[in-house]
């Protein structure tokens, strides 16, 4: 029963009742919740409740320095850390019209791509995990895990990178470092084959994905949809192309889309985006010995640092959609306000809530991890 | 296994039992415990962040499953209670209700900074800093977040620590609910009740003590009410129909 | 926008998947397993684990507190530790609250002197009792006595100190060498800001300075560029804010904890920015602003108006004491007015902290030498408390042979007659005996006369110590050198040779050792390398004395000597309740000690009053 | 390119606006809170700015503000429009856009909770994330979020044996991480 039929009635009947889905639920992703109306199993209405992973990063960070801020920063998505970081980074350097050095950029490029790799591994992992299939799951986190091993050599830490601070990165890469890369995306596309045997081709996901969790390419420019949501319905729209940042022009790569707008063309996109990532780390391997010069644009001691007064909005394309970091100074040591757009406080919310509404039960799960939706980028 | 009347056989008091030198029962316990170490089920609730660096300790990679440990749904049925990093207070509440409801013997292990003194949350005012402030808690793991690795190296420190029979901070709750209500008390407000019974319990288990009750489980029950069936609080129909 | 959608896919949106697919993962039975081995594994080499800290380098500045973000450090005096606050190095060291540390590294960045660094050891667990453990001291050892190896450390890319100072923009040796006007400019405001950015608040200068200058403050209020906040700083402990501003020897410097492995902050600079951006009427209006304007009927006399006297001075007028203060020369400021030549100091920039310490209150009488003009008799009877601060204007000779000519001269005799604007006989080659700051005051004054005069430079500078113990400062080394002065380091003088009655020149040995085993002076000279400089004059600078013939006899008896300086106790009070000592003829010279002396005598004289008073009041 | 002569065309017809491009593909309005619904409709209207990115809310305190900045993306123009617009801190009410941008909702609902703004004709103005909290909206400046935290948990007394032992020769804590911190002191 679609949601447009639905009458509710005074009395609800002893089939319609609520359901609290999570915060404490495997089939949600992180720690929120989503109380649904049920009819039988189809959902009647959705309601997201969040806030269980609400710190008030917005608060605390206008409590620390400029340079305090960096450790915070990663920490707002938890899946997909590194974006945040440049893009802070990136905010403050427009803020004091700090220079960043092309090495700097090419290193970020690098970093940003790694991470949507482990992102998008996850994202496998966790899809499939909704279908009732454990394997791809064991190997996505597997497979993402190398990368961290890559992310801990570069940059110290597994997950929390910290690697980026406003004027540029904070090492330069270590020695044979392309090498380990190199031969790593040699090993991730060698696993694609297996991974479409395993999930992509799998009949089972097809059919549950398939028509899930769907949503016009109309629906989605009206919800804000962003990011690979928004190819899966066929429209060609990505921040690195359109309103490209760091060096992003210099790189050849495609935008894949999808037609379907379901959450099997979701995962799709997915599963292109990572070969597509594959193929500009490729090339930034390729160019980045030849690209000389510091890693870091001098910036004064932190601890004497004001940042001068004005605004910078910023956007990056995540793994998960449009990234946006408002931030506004006063001249101050600390940020005046911060505040940021996480792709998914539109994806958990109301997309999801419109998108739930009339499937059955046992999708919503699906959908949200098709959505990729990352609840404490919502809670903040 | 997981269904061993294990609060049954704590019931009785051990010192009196060790004391007694009935051998078997001895060995009894002993195997118990053993039992009890080897196959920890982990409620599957991630609190926080360092929960990310659980699926990598979960899966093959780190696979903590060849300790006997793999994640539990339902907290009626796990053991452990892994707090991942810092605990919004609003979430807290449900951490509370979940550790009530999950059956003694019952671990709870804090992992992260956050958990300890607040980590980096230190002045926000949305989570909580110090866990043990709320519940007792069996084992620390330092990290920000902690690697896998760690994780590991914890969870078989809380096994060690079951096997040789150590592992009685869930008794604590009961021992001393007063103050760990007294807490929640003064975070979440003075009408704050769970439905589980925390001094009904502790008589149970023979774990009451003086000050298993003081003046917050007074404050408790003045403003305790009955448990009422849920009421429909979606407040869905007008508003987020026509979206 | 497109939605062009051509290239081929890997998979079909369409296609149906297969059933059987799946199944290829079978093949996984036959490959080996991805598992990892139960123990930890080791980390990555920049791994950001817990803290090692070595303590040899640890200074105990607690930046690495200031930087951070979770406020996850306490530091924790440790009594075994060294603590030398001249050298800038405390006593306290870092410990880490892993109930907040988040494992940023910024502490690593950040820290001075890179004695913290995170390890590659990444386990910590413990039981809710052992929680203490999670309040960690670093040490060289890790966490658990164990080495697990460095991991994030401090590297030439992820330090965040700023090793170099702003660069004093000041005259080419060129255009200064054959004239007096003043070598360095000054900070302009941005140069000022910047260089004051760079400070981390440690304050080591602080505890170093003499005076305890209150010099963290003042920076963060150059960076903030509130320069009236930043005289107000200043001027709580030091009234020759101009004058120490050029000429201190800032011990600051010495102890900055950027220093450690950069050039330090130039304080000196700031400080000298500060007041010379603030308008003379400003810097009075501020300084006046706690002055207490009810006298409180107690006289002091102070003789000697240099830094030590004029500061002592300032105190008690500020306090509504009638102070008199009492020159024998005819313009007050002592030692940086006649010792210390112009291009370093200005005289109109002495004048101006002159003026601020009169507009307090103080009364200056010049040309009054104690002694001659009025005894020191009369001054006790008609004072509550008398002040010497005489300075050093005698100079000691070195008494090798010759040394009684009338062409060998003392530096200081020298200075001050070239500072009233005497005329003097330029030698056209001079040799100068020294090795400190007045020998390369004296060098470089003279230097510039024989060029004003003769167009060219002949002055050599015979120092016994070696350079790497030289007295003076580098760079007034470095400058005299650039100026045309030679300066020979290891050089004994021997004789001052005469040849019918005229002086020719020195002849100098070389020093192999200056102290003996038990640090004595008893120089060793290789015989058989030896210079004769010529010269037709001799300038020894080689020390200074105090006149104290004012005192007379009898006092002189009283009071309590050593080696030549009168002893005074901690509070520079002598022997005599009524007679306070202080300044270069106690301390040896040093303009910002002699302003701490002012301060130490002003809080005892103050002090001393006030029981006078209660005893009036009793009585 | 014609693009910026169209943003400027389009822009012309309305008075009181203040335009600033700052940045490449980035343009700044000042609108008055009265027009800047009409602004909104023009922009997405003609030039296509169809994406409303965000809505960020700035509490200028010391005007006694809050600023709302409305950031719209146009793939038409290529340019994201920061439409900035102040209404003051009291009684802190203004217009929902709801009707002009679906997910004005969750930011004027996010906005609300965290700065008390109440904006009329949005759908649903209940609290999200901060179901269970009584205090004031958190993010007006006025909310000294420590020394809440201050108020409401205890810290960690940490007495470990070294720190025994460094006391009985006489050290032991000099420095409080709260004393020496540059966040904090910049404030007073």
């Amino acid at each position: 029963m679609r949601a447009e039929n639905y009458e509710p009635k005074q009395h609800p009947p002893s089939h319609e009742y609520e359901l609290n889905f999570g915060p404490n639920h495997p089939g949600i992703e992180g720690n929120y919740a989503l109380k649904v109306k049920l009819h039988g199993d189809t959902v009647v209405s959705a309601r997201a409740d969040a806030g269980y992973l609400h710190r008030g990063f917005e608060k605390l960070m206008e409590q620390r320095l400029w340079i305090q801020n960096i450790a915070l920063v990663p920490r707002i998505c938890v899946p997909d850390p590194s974006p945040m970081e440049v893009a802070y980074s990136m905010a403050v350097e427009q803020l004091c019209g700090l220079d960043v050095p092309e090495r700097a950029q090419w290193l970020r490029v690098m970093q940003l791509e790694m991470s949507r790799i482990t992102a998008h591994l996850f994202y496998f992992g966790g899809h499939a995990a909704t279908t009732g299939m454990y394997n791809p799951m064991f190997w996505g986190v597997a497979d993402r895990d190398l990368v961290l091993d890559l992310f801990e050599e570069l940059t110290g830490g597994r997950v929390y990178c910290i690697y980026n601070m406003p004027g540029g990165v904070r090492r330069d890469i270590p020695e044979g470092f392309l090498d380990r890369l190199s031969r790593l995306l040699d090993y991730l596309e060698s696993r694609l084959p297996e991974y479409d045997n395993l999930f992509f081709t799998n009949h089972v996901l097809i059919n549950r994905a398939k028509g899930t969790g769907q949503m016009s390419q109309h629906q989605a420019l009206e919800w804000a949809v962003t990011g690979p949501n928004l190819r899966a319905t066929g429209l060609q729209c990505d921040v690195r192309r359109d309103d490209p940042y760091l060096v992003y022009d210099e790189l050849e790569f495609d935008i894949p889309v999808e037609q379907g707008g379901d959450a099997l063309a979701r995962t799709l996109v997915r599963r292109s985006e990572l070969q597509q990532s594959i193929r500009i780390l490729r090339q930034i391997i390729q160019r980045l010995p030849s690209i000389k010069g510091p890693i870091r644009a001098p910036i004064p001691n932190p601890l004497a640092w004001n940042v001068p007064a004005g605004e910078a909005y910023v956007r990056l394309e995540s793994s998960k959609g449009e990234l946006g970091w408002y931030v506004v100074s006063n001249g101050g040591q600390k940020p005046y306000r911060v505040h940021v757009r996480g792709p998914s406080s539109m994806h958990a919310v109301q997309v999801l809530e419109n998108l739930a509404k009339g499937s059955r039960l046992e999708d919503v799960a699906q959908i949200m991890f098709s959505l990729d939706a990352c609840p404490p980028e919502v809670d903040r | 296994m997981k269904e061993f009347p294990v609060p049954v056989q704590t019931a009785e008091d051990p010192s009196v039992k060790k004391q007694s030198g009935n051998i078997f029962s001895n060995v009894f316990d002993e195997l118990v415990r053993f039992a009890q170490s080897r196959s920890l089920f982990m409620l599957h609730y991630c609190t926080g962040c360092g929960a990310i660096e659980l699926p990598p300790a979960m899966t093959s990679r780190f696979d903590m499953e060849r300790l006997g440990i793999q994640p539990m749904v339902t907290p009626r049925q796990a053991d452990i209670l892994l707090i991942t990093g810092y605990v919004s207070v609003k979430t807290l509440k449900r951490v509370i209700l979940t550790y009530e409801q999950m059956n003694a013997p019952k671990y709870v292990i804090g992992i992260c900074s956050c958990t300890v003194n607040g980590g980096m949350y230190w002045q926000s005012y949305a989570t909580a800093k110090k866990l043990n402030d709320y519940m007792p808690v069996d084992l620390y793991i330092a990290g920000c977040m902690p690697r896998p690795e760690a994780v590991i190296s914890g969870l078989r420190q809380l096994m060690e620590k079951i096997k040789i029979g150590e592992a009685n901070s869930w008794q604590d709750y009961f021992k001393r609910y007063d103050y760990y209500l007294g807490n929640q008390q003064r975070l979440f407000g003075e009408t704050w009740q769970t439905p589980t019974d925390i001094i009904g319990e502790s008589k149970h288990y023979s774990l009451h003590t003086p000050e298993t009750e003081g003046e917050h489980t007074r404050l408790l029950e003045l403003h305790q009410r009955p448990l009422e069936p849920l009421e429909m609080r979606l407040g869905l129909s007008e508003k987020t129909e026509d979206r | 926008m497109s939605s062009a959608d051509t290239k081929k896919k890997d998979i079909d949106y369409n296609s149906n998947g297969s059933v059987l697919n799946p199944l290829k993962a079978l093949s996984f039975f036959a490959k080996k397993p991805v598992t990892e081995k139960l123990e930890p594994r080791i980390a990555a080499e920049r791994y950001r684990g817990f803290h090692v800290n070595d303590w040899e380098k640890c200074i105990g500045c607690s930046t690495c507190q200031k930087v951070c973000d979770n406020a996850a450090i306490t530091m924790v005096k440790v009594p075994s530790q060294k603590e030398d606050p001249l050298n800038g190095i405390r006593n306290l060291r870092p410990a880490i609250d892993y109930g907040r540390c988040c494992w940023c590294a910024l502490c690593v960045d950040l820290c001075p002197t890179g004695s913290i660094s995170l390890s590659r050891e990444y386990v910590h667990t413990c039981y809710d009792e052992q929680l203490d453990s999670y309040f960690l001291l670093p040490d060289p050892n890790g966490m658990h006595n164990k080495d697990y190896g460095e991991g994030w450390n401090k590297t030439e890319e992820n330090d965040l100190v700023d090793h170099n100072r702003q660069v004093m923009p000041e005259r080419t040796p060129e255009s200064r060498s054959d004239n007096f006007d003043e070598i360095v400019d000054g900070y302009d405001k941005q140069q000022a800001i910047i260089e004051a950015s760079r400070c981390v608040q440690c304050g080591m200068c602080h505890d170093a300075c003499p005076t305890h200058m209150h010099a963290p403050e003042y920076i963060r209020a150059i960076w903030s560029d509130d320069i009236e906040d930043a005289v107000r700083q200043i001027y709580r402990t030091n009234p020759f804010a101009h004058t120490c501003g050029r000429v201190c020897t800032h011990r600051c410097e010495t102890a900055c904890s950027i220093g450690k492995r950069g050039e330090p902050i130039a304080i000196r600079w700031l400080k000298r920015y500060a007041v010379d951006a603030l308008s003379h009427d400003k810097i009075k209006d501020i300084v006046l602003g706690d002055v207490n304007p009810e006298s409180s009927g107690f006289n002091i006399a102070v003789i000697g108006s240099g830094p030590a006297g004029l500061t002592t001075a300032f105190d008690l007028a500020k306090l509504g004491h009638k102070v008199t203060v009492y020159e024998g020369l005819d313009k007050p400021g002592g030692m940086p007015r006649y010792g210390i030549p112009y291009y370093r100091l200005p005289f109109d920039k002495l004048d101006d902290d002159i003026n601020v310490i009169k507009a307090a209150g103080v009364k200056i009488k010049c040309n009054t030498w104690v002694g001659k003009d009025i005894t020191l008799e009369q001054l006790k009877k008609k004072n509550h408390a008398v002040l010497l601060s005489l300075g050093l204007q005698l100079g000691r000779s070195t008494r090798i042979p010759g040394s009684d000519h009338k062409h060998v001269q003392k530096a200081v005799t020298l200075l001050q007659k070239i500072a009233a604007g005497e005329k003097i006989d330029v030698p056209k080659t001079a040799a100068i005996i020294g090795g400190g700051n007045v020998a390369m005051d004296i060098a470089r004054s003279l230097a510039r006369l024989q060029k004003q005069k003769f167009g060219e430079v002949n002055i050599t500078v015979t120092a016994m110590e070696s350079f790497e113990h030289f007295l003076a400062d580098p760079e007034e080394v470095k400058e005299a050198q650039e100026e045309g002065v030679i300066i020979l380091p290891s050089r004994g003088p021997q004789e001052c040779m005469i040849e019918k009655g005229a002086l020719v020149g020195l002849r100098t040995l070389k020093v192999l050792s200056i102290f003996d085993e038990q640090g004595r002076f008893a120089p060793h000279f290789d015989e058989n390398d030896e210079i004769c400089h010529e010269c037709e004059t001799i300038v020894e600078a080689i020390g200074q004395m105090t006149d104290v013939d004012l005192l007379g006899e009898e006092l002189t008896e009283k009071l309590e000597w050593q080696r030549g300086r009168l002893q005074v106790d901690e509070n520079c009070r002598t022997s005599e309740d009524w007679l306070w000592a202080a300044g270069d003829m106690v301390r040896g010279p040093d303009v910002v000690h002699a302003v701490a002396d002012g301060h130490t005598v002003s809080k005892s004289i103050n002090e001393y009053l006030k029981t006078l008073q209660m005893e009036k009041k009793s009585s | 390119m014609e693009k910026p002569i169209h943003m400027e065309y389009l822009l012309n017809e309305l008075a009181n606006i203040k335009v600033r491009n700052e940045r490449q593909r980035r343009m700044r309005l000042d609108v008055p809170s009265k027009e800047l619904p009409a602004v909104l409709e023009l922009l997405k209207g003609r030039a296509g700015f169809m994406h409303l990115s965000a809505i960020s809310c700035v509490d200028w305190i010391d005007e006694n503000q809050f600023e709302l900045v409305y950031h719209l993306w146009s793939n038409q123009v290529s340019t994201l429009v920061s439409a900035h617009t102040r209404i003051e801190r009291d009684p802190g009410v203004y217009l929902s856009v709801y009707d002009l941008y679906k997910p004005a909702a969750f930011w004027e609902r996010d906005i609300h909770e965290m700065y008390g703004v109440f904006f009329e004709g949005s759908p649903d103005m209940e609290k999200f994330i901060l179901t269970e909290w009584d205090g004031p909206p958190p993010m007006r400046k006025e909310f000294d979020s420590e020394a809440w935290v201050n108020d409401h948990f205890d810290w960690q007394n940490y007495r470990p044996d070294w720190l025994q032992e460094i006391e009985q020769e006489g050290g032991g804590i000099a420095i409080l991480p709260d004393e020496q911190r540059f966040s904090r002191k910049a404030e007073e």
